[in-house]
């Protein structure tokens, strides 16, 4: 009754190609963006914090990463762990280079010297196609793992190869290292969230987006009226990989605080991206969002339930978890193959309707 | 073969307008096959060029040479009097060469109006980094771009299904839309394939009627393969004939018809 | 209503363990996963001593102990999530069983100021307690276990190993870099030469490894492996007749998983180990009467006895030794972390002491302080008996050669210290 | 001397590359005929393995389930199966996979793209995983069907007498390549001389066409899938042999993937030779170049030779030529 656009005009073409053009939906937005950084700062304790809203963000920014190289432009990647690990030991080589120099600046850093890395490795998709440059990503995956693994020089020669995030402030708070407080690890990582996926849909409602799309619809086609591939493909490349390797620098600088390649960013943390953007609807920013929670919540949902609540074996619950969480992916694929984007938007548009549904 | 003064009102749009493409001497082969052998015609500033022939004759291939898709193995193409080097598809595109596909060649997965705005890519020239912010150049530009788009939704009736997905949408409608997004790019040359291959009659001479208005109205040239003979003698200014890859006429459509080689090539051979 | 009735649901079942009364030592485990299968059973260990303690003394000073079990599965974002769910319930002590999770827990430790033990593994210059206050690694560490496979292996060649050849075959991770510094170190000072093998997680592919060193002819292999490593390396080794006695693992790959799968062929193998393995010890008899005949073992008590069960059971006498030590020093038997990092401080245990409590001969005597959170070092070599299905311990415990350790430990700690501004307290 | 140094890793490494053809033929079985890339071969692997010890020794199957949720002890029967009988049975229990798979799954996904198909394969292997921990429990198995291992003693005396060095060469590794070559041998002879084979092979050249001629479209996923199955258990019986049951066992798709990207995802010959070339390629690799960078290369060796190869040959080695066209 109340949700819908009737008496909602747009008189120009800049209202009408806004994010939000349904106003309720505008208020629901600013409303959640008030939430998360007006309330949920000050009640947030440090369980919240590293066991559901952190991973949650980063993850957010690293499926939105991979969404828009898999989801606008078609190029399915499997190298999501390597790139994270792109982003995470730069950020360690910088903030140990030049500790002065502010964090946010480092993340961004990182950020763009994974662009560069994703570039390189994403030359051969001019070349290769479809489930072959799947597989092909994954020379990236193992290559880059084995090689921050290998060379010394990029764990700061540690007798162990682990890497430790030092402490840096912003404004006298710690946002790395161990006396870090939960709200600002909280509040960095929904600023690099909020900032990178308004940036996202910035350039995915623009030309370049249409660029992406066309080389994923038709890529033949996209070419003869006037995309070039390649520039088309690398800077979807580039795009995805800065996302990517921010992802990467929060999540051991922020997060995690130590990180090794092989462990942390291995090819499991590839698949857990990948379907958290199936799982989430391909082409969507909120569906990125919404693959993450998922993916985040429902291991330790399940965890909780089994384990806190029914007090069965840990192993055994951790099996049935893969169990569920396997089927829930199948399950989803077959009820809704666009994700969970597609759902909320055929919710919305049942909603538009209501109570007259024809 | 040698265009002659004409009675037709069309003819002298073809015989005095300056050249504005030159085909050479092309030969296109794949592997053993010649798809093209040896064919030379020009495209005049201003007039619609059909090509046509019976199937397998070469026709999509010629195209696919103009637009840069098939690169020739022997020939010149000269465009506004240069020659036209090596180029990659995109590249073409560029110089104002717009075209539709045989076989809708339509971005499903993106709204029709997102589809007519991909025709205007070469108009938009913000950053990446301006796009990323949304800032002051690639808002500004996407709005005027906006606005030209709409004039052509407007052109060619299709303002209700503009925020459509064009997977959803009706063959006749998607043909149109394809239209659209060739004309987005205001080209200097329209390459149309086969633009009315399966529609009915009502939708065809809606289609014949875009065709000439576009050619009217924006003074576009347009190079068309089209089978139905009937609507490309009405609609052309001149004609080339192909057959087996080789051109065997070439002139207004009187002149065609009369060729007496071409109609042994229509009459020998079953059509559509 | 019912979208708020599901955040209240769900906020419910996301929430973190309630705090509990009794004396938390959460057991962050892990029975699934790439070392699932070495995990269970340190895990079953671990938990049948402090359920032990609670069935037959009603605790330790009257308090229970409560062992919260949480699945790791090896992985280190969920040992931070395990971490961070126990660790508001109380928690005194983390033993994850990861260096990599380790590495995750120090800073954290420290600033939550909750004691961490990782005896045999983890950070090795944790040792120096002047700087890592809250990590304890005690009974010997990585370096330790090098340290003494050299002495060892000096032994076995009476006295010289200059000219001889060694291979190191690792598990390509943290872990397994750990010896490296150490190994070169020592084979500057005893003059032999060191080929290191490095061997991608998970390990089931090293033919080309061992192709080496049927090519090279080291006179002994050491091995850091873990997982389905070890049992390749051993049946590769057997497969190429590498003299089994010539190859030694460190204590991680001393299991019976390790040379079960390997049959006859892995009769012979060594490694090192600083705890006792089997049943043969007074303690098993409470055991079996408080634990395993009432049902109450950890996962039906299968692997009662076994290599692993032995050192995670040995971790939580450690951990006993050291509460009971810090509720006489506090004077209650409710400590809190700080007073059971007390309590590690202080805490000796002697032979005489592992005898009373049924374990004679168990592990090395350990004796703590403020700069040695360490212990001794000591470690000693387990032999594989395949005929009989089970280990031997064939030395006594070894000293381990401070001499190139400690400088090793101080270089390594200091790093660190530089690197989070941390003073030596002690 | 470093020449036959040299053609003993080859030698081995071509050995090595047979176990890896052995799981990418599961693949490429599944992809010829519905174009499904199951990344779940791996994990069938591993379940037919833990399916195959599970019988053999007679576990009772959810023993950990129900002892959880009954607070009972039930581990073992009590009895043993003999190999072969334990083999005919998760044959058979492949097939009901197989049929499983098709009912559950495949059916509802008909006409989705490949990359939801994929994802979906990637549920099925999670799944699996977690199921065949609950049925049999995670500990490292062993698994013993009666095949020899360790070096075979008349290649080396005879190597030894003939070149004066005597060649290292796994029993294993000889065992595998027999029963690959016997595996392909059986897989040819079956699409080539059987009705159903000729059906498989219609449908993998054209599904449309196959319909129309009357093939069930549906008998043919579940037949290549329990084929698949079986190819999965072999592979499963060898690298479980090799180096126990337990959970890494599944990461053997990961060997499998170069393979195909090499060899084609549609062609069983590429699907061999491409084992070959990549279990020799990265077995010389490691041992000549790895001691210079430091070693553990075998693991991106094998994706970043496949990915320059197909920089120049994109369909891959026996793969179709792509034609491009509008």
């Amino acid at each position: 009754m109340i949700y819908r656009e009737a008496g909602d005009f747009k008189t120009s073409y800049r209202d009408d190609g806004q994010t939000f053009p349904i106003r309720l939906d505008r208020w629901g937005y600013y409303a959640l963006l008030g939430v998360a950084f007006l309330v949920v700062p000050f009640v947030i304790d440090s369980y919240w914090a590293n066991a559901v809203l952190v991973p949650f963000l980063i993850y957010a920014i690293a499926a939105i990463g991979l969404n828009i190289l898999t989801g606008y432009a078609g190029q399915v990647s499997l190298g999501t762990g390597g790139f994270m690990a792109v982003g995470a030991y730069s950020v360690y080589k910088l903030m140990t280079a030049f500790p002065g120099v502010p964090i946010f600046v480092h993340i961004l850093l990182a950020g763009a010297i994974t662009a560069v890395v994703g570039m390189l490795f994403g030359l051969p998709s001019l070349r290769i196609k479809g489930f072959y440059l799947a597989v092909a990503t994954l020379a990236a995956q193992f290559f880059l793992v084995w090689l921050f693994n290998k060379v010394p020089w990029f764990y700061n020669y540690s007798a162990s190869g682990q890497i430790n995030a030092p402490e840096r402030t912003v404004f006298g708070w710690a946002v790395t290292g161990p006396a870090t407080s939960a709200p600002a690890k909280y509040l960095t990582c929904l600023v690099f969230a909020v900032v990178l996926a308004w940036i996202a849909r910035n350039l995915t409602r623009g030309m370049v987006g249409r660029k992406w799309m066309a080389i994923r619809d038709m890529d033949i086609a996209a070419e003869i009226i006037g995309v070039n591939p390649l520039t088309a493909k690398l800077s979807a490349f580039a795009v995805s990989s800065f996302f990517v390797g921010i992802a990467g620098a929060l999540l051991f600088s922020v997060y995690l605080g130590a990180a090794e390649a092989s462990e942390a960013f291995g090819i499991n943390k590839s698949f857990l991206v990948l379907f958290m953007i199936i799982i989430g609807g391909l082409g969507s920013i909120f569906g990125s969002f919404a693959g993450a929670a998922f993916l985040v919540l429902l291991p330790v949902l399940l965890k909780n339930l089994l384990v806190v609540r029914l007090g069965w074996p840990t192993d055994l619950a951790a099996h049935l978890e893969l169990m569920i969480v396997g089927g829930l992916i199948i399950f989803f694929l077959i009820v809704e193959p666009h994700g969970l984007a597609r759902l909320w938007r055929l919710t919305k548009e049942k909603l538009r309707l209501w109570p007259f549904p024809h | 073969m040698i265009a002659t003064p004409a009675a037709e009102f069309s003819t002298d749009k073809g015989a005095t307008r300056p050249v504005l493409m030159d085909l050479k001497n092309i030969t296109l082969r794949f592997g053993g096959v010649v798809a093209i052998k040896d064919i030379s015609f020009d495209i005049r500033e201003g007039e619609i060029r059909a090509i046509i022939g019976p199937n397998g004759a070469g026709k999509s291939s010629m195209l696919n040479v103009i637009s840069g898709f098939y690169v020739p193995q022997q020939g010149e193409i000269w465009f506004e009097g240069q020659k036209r080097p090596p180029m990659k598809p995109y590249q073409v595109a560029r110089l104002g060469l717009a075209r539709t596909f045989q076989n809708i060649a339509l971005f499903d997965g993106m709204s029709v109006l997102d589809n007519i705005m991909t025709g205007r890519l070469n108009k938009m020239k913000s950053s990446l980094f301006s796009q990323a912010l949304w800032w002051g150049p690639a808002e500004r530009e996407e709005v005027e771009n906006r606005a030209q788009v709409e004039k052509i939704i407007d052109f060619l009736e299709i303002q209700n299904i503009r925020k459509t997905p064009v997977g959803r949408l009706p063959y006749g409608l998607k043909k149109r839309v394809e239209l659209a997004r060739a004309l987005a790019a205001e080209p200097r040359i329209l390459l149309l394939d086969e633009p009315m291959a399966g529609m009915n009659v009502e939708e065809k001479e809606d289609m014949c009627r875009f065709i000439l208005d576009v050619n009217d109205e924006f003074g576009t040239t347009i190079v068309l393969i089209e089978h139905d003979m009937g609507v490309v003698m009405d609609l052309s200014d001149r004609v080339v004939v192909m057959d087996y890859g080789r051109k065997i006429g070439d002139g207004t459509p009187d002149e065609v018809r009369a060729n007496p080689e071409v109609i042994s090539a229509y009459l020998g051979v079953a059509h559509e | 209503m019912k979208l708020k009735l599901a955040t209240v649901a769900l906020g419910a079942i996301l929430a973190a363990a309630p705090a509990m009364a009794d004396l938390v030592v959460p057991n962050l485990s892990y029975r699934t996963g790439p070392y699932g299968a070495n995990g269970t059973q340190y895990a079953d260990g671990f938990n049948d001593y402090f359920t032990l303690l609670n069935e037959r003394d009603g605790g330790i000073g009257g308090e229970k102990i409560q062992t919260p079990e949480c699945e790791t599965a090896y992985n280190t974002e969920k040992g931070v999530e395990c971490y961070e769910a126990t660790k508001g319930s109380g928690a005194l002590v983390y033993n994850p069983l990861s260096t990599g999770i380790t590495y995750q827990l120090i800073p954290k430790v420290s600033a939550d100021k909750i004691v961490l033990y990782t005896p045999g593994y983890g950070r090795t210059s944790a040792k120096n307690g002047s700087v890592f206050e809250w990590v304890f690694n005690a009974p010997a560490n990585y370096w330790d276990g090098a340290s003494v496979a050299v002495k060892y292996l000096l032994d076995q060649s009476g006295g010289d190993l200059k000219g001889k050849k060694v291979a190191l075959v690792y598990h390509n991770s943290a872990y397994g870099k750990e010896p490296i510094r150490t190994l070169q170190d020592l084979s500057k000072k005893h003059g032999f030469t060191l080929t290191e093998l490095p061997i991608d997680p998970p390990g089931q592919e090293q033919k080309s490894q061992w192709l080496q060193i049927r090519r090279d002819k080291p006179d002994y292999v050491l091995m850091w492996g873990w997982g389905v490593m070890n049992q390749t390396a051993i049946q590769e080794a057997a497969n190429i007749r590498f003299p089994m006695e010539n190859f030694i693992g460190v204590w991680w790959s001393g299991s019976e998983v390790d040379v079960l799968p390997v049959g006859a062929a892995a009769h012979g193998y060594k490694s090192l180990t600083f705890n006792g393995v089997g049943t043969d010890y007074p303690v098993y008899a409470d055991m079996k009467k408080f634990v395993i005949e009432p049902g109450k073992a950890s996962q039906g008590g299968q692997f009662v006895g076994s290599a692993l069960y032995s050192r995670g059971m040995y971790a939580a006498v450690v951990i006993a030794e050291a509460i009971k030590k810090a509720q006489e020093l506090a004077g209650t038997p409710a400590i809190n972390a700080t007073q059971l990092r007390d309590g590690f401080e202080a805490l000796g245990i002697t032979p005489a002491r592992l005898t009373e409590i049924g374990l004679p001969d168990f592990g090395p005597e350990i004796k703590m302080s403020c700069d040695n959170h360490g212990g001794s070092g000591m470690a000693r070599i387990q032999q594989w008996d395949a005929n009989a299905k089970k280990w031997s311990l064939i030395t006594e415990f070894t000293e381990p050669d401070q001499e190139v350790l400690n400088p090793l430990i101080a270089a390594d700690s200091e790093a660190f210290a530089k690197e989070f501004n941390i003073t030596p307290r002690c | 001397m470093e020449f036959l140094y040299a053609s003993e890793v080859l030698v081995n490494g071509l050995m090595a590359g047979v176990m890896y053809s052995l799981v990418a033929l599961g693949f490429v079985l599944i992809y010829k005929a519905s174009g499904v890339f199951n990344y779940a071969q791996g994990v069938m692997a591993l379940f037919a393995a833990m399916t195959l010890v599970g019988i053999m020794e007679g576990r009772v199957p959810f023993a950990h389930l129900i002892n959880a949720a009954f607070g009972v002890h039930v581990d073992r029967f009590g009895w043993t199966v003999p190999a072969i009988f334990g083999i005919a049975l998760t044959a058979l229990i492949m097939v009901g996979l197989a049929i499983a798979v098709e009912k559950l799954v495949l059916k509802h996904l008909v006409g989705q793209e490949p990359i939801i198909l994929f994802m979906a394969t990637i549920g099925l292997a999670w799944f699996l995983e977690g199921l065949g921990d609950v049925m049999w429990g995670a500990d490292v198995k062993v698994l013993d069907v009666g095949l020899p291992q360790g070096i075979s003693d008349s290649i080396e005396t005879a190597t030894n007498n003939w070149l004066g060095y005597g060649f290292f060469i796994d029993r294993l590794d000889i065992w595998a390549t027999v029963i690959a070559a016997a595996l392909v041998a059986a897989l040819v002879g079956f699409s080539q001389y059987t009705k159903q084979g000729r059906a498989m092979r219609a449908v993998a050249d054209d599904h449309q066409a196959a319909l129309s001629v009357g093939i069930s479209l549906r008998f043919i996923w579940i037949m290549v899938w329990s084929i698949a199955g079986f190819v999965a258990l072999v592979a499963g019986i060898m690298w479980g042999t090799k180096s126990g049951v337990q959970f890494s066992l599944s990461l053997i798709a990961l060997k499998a993937l170069p393979v195909l990207m090499l060899g084609g995802f549609t062609s069983i010959p590429g699907a061999i030779v491409g084992g070959l070339i990549i279990g020799m390629g990265e077995k010389l690799f490691e041992y000549f170049i790895g001691p210079m960078v430091g070693g553990a290369t075998e693991n991106w060796f094998a994706y970043v030779l496949a990915l320059l190869f197909l920089v120049f040959r994109p369909q891959g080695l026996f793969g179709e030529r792509i034609i491009e066209r509008v």
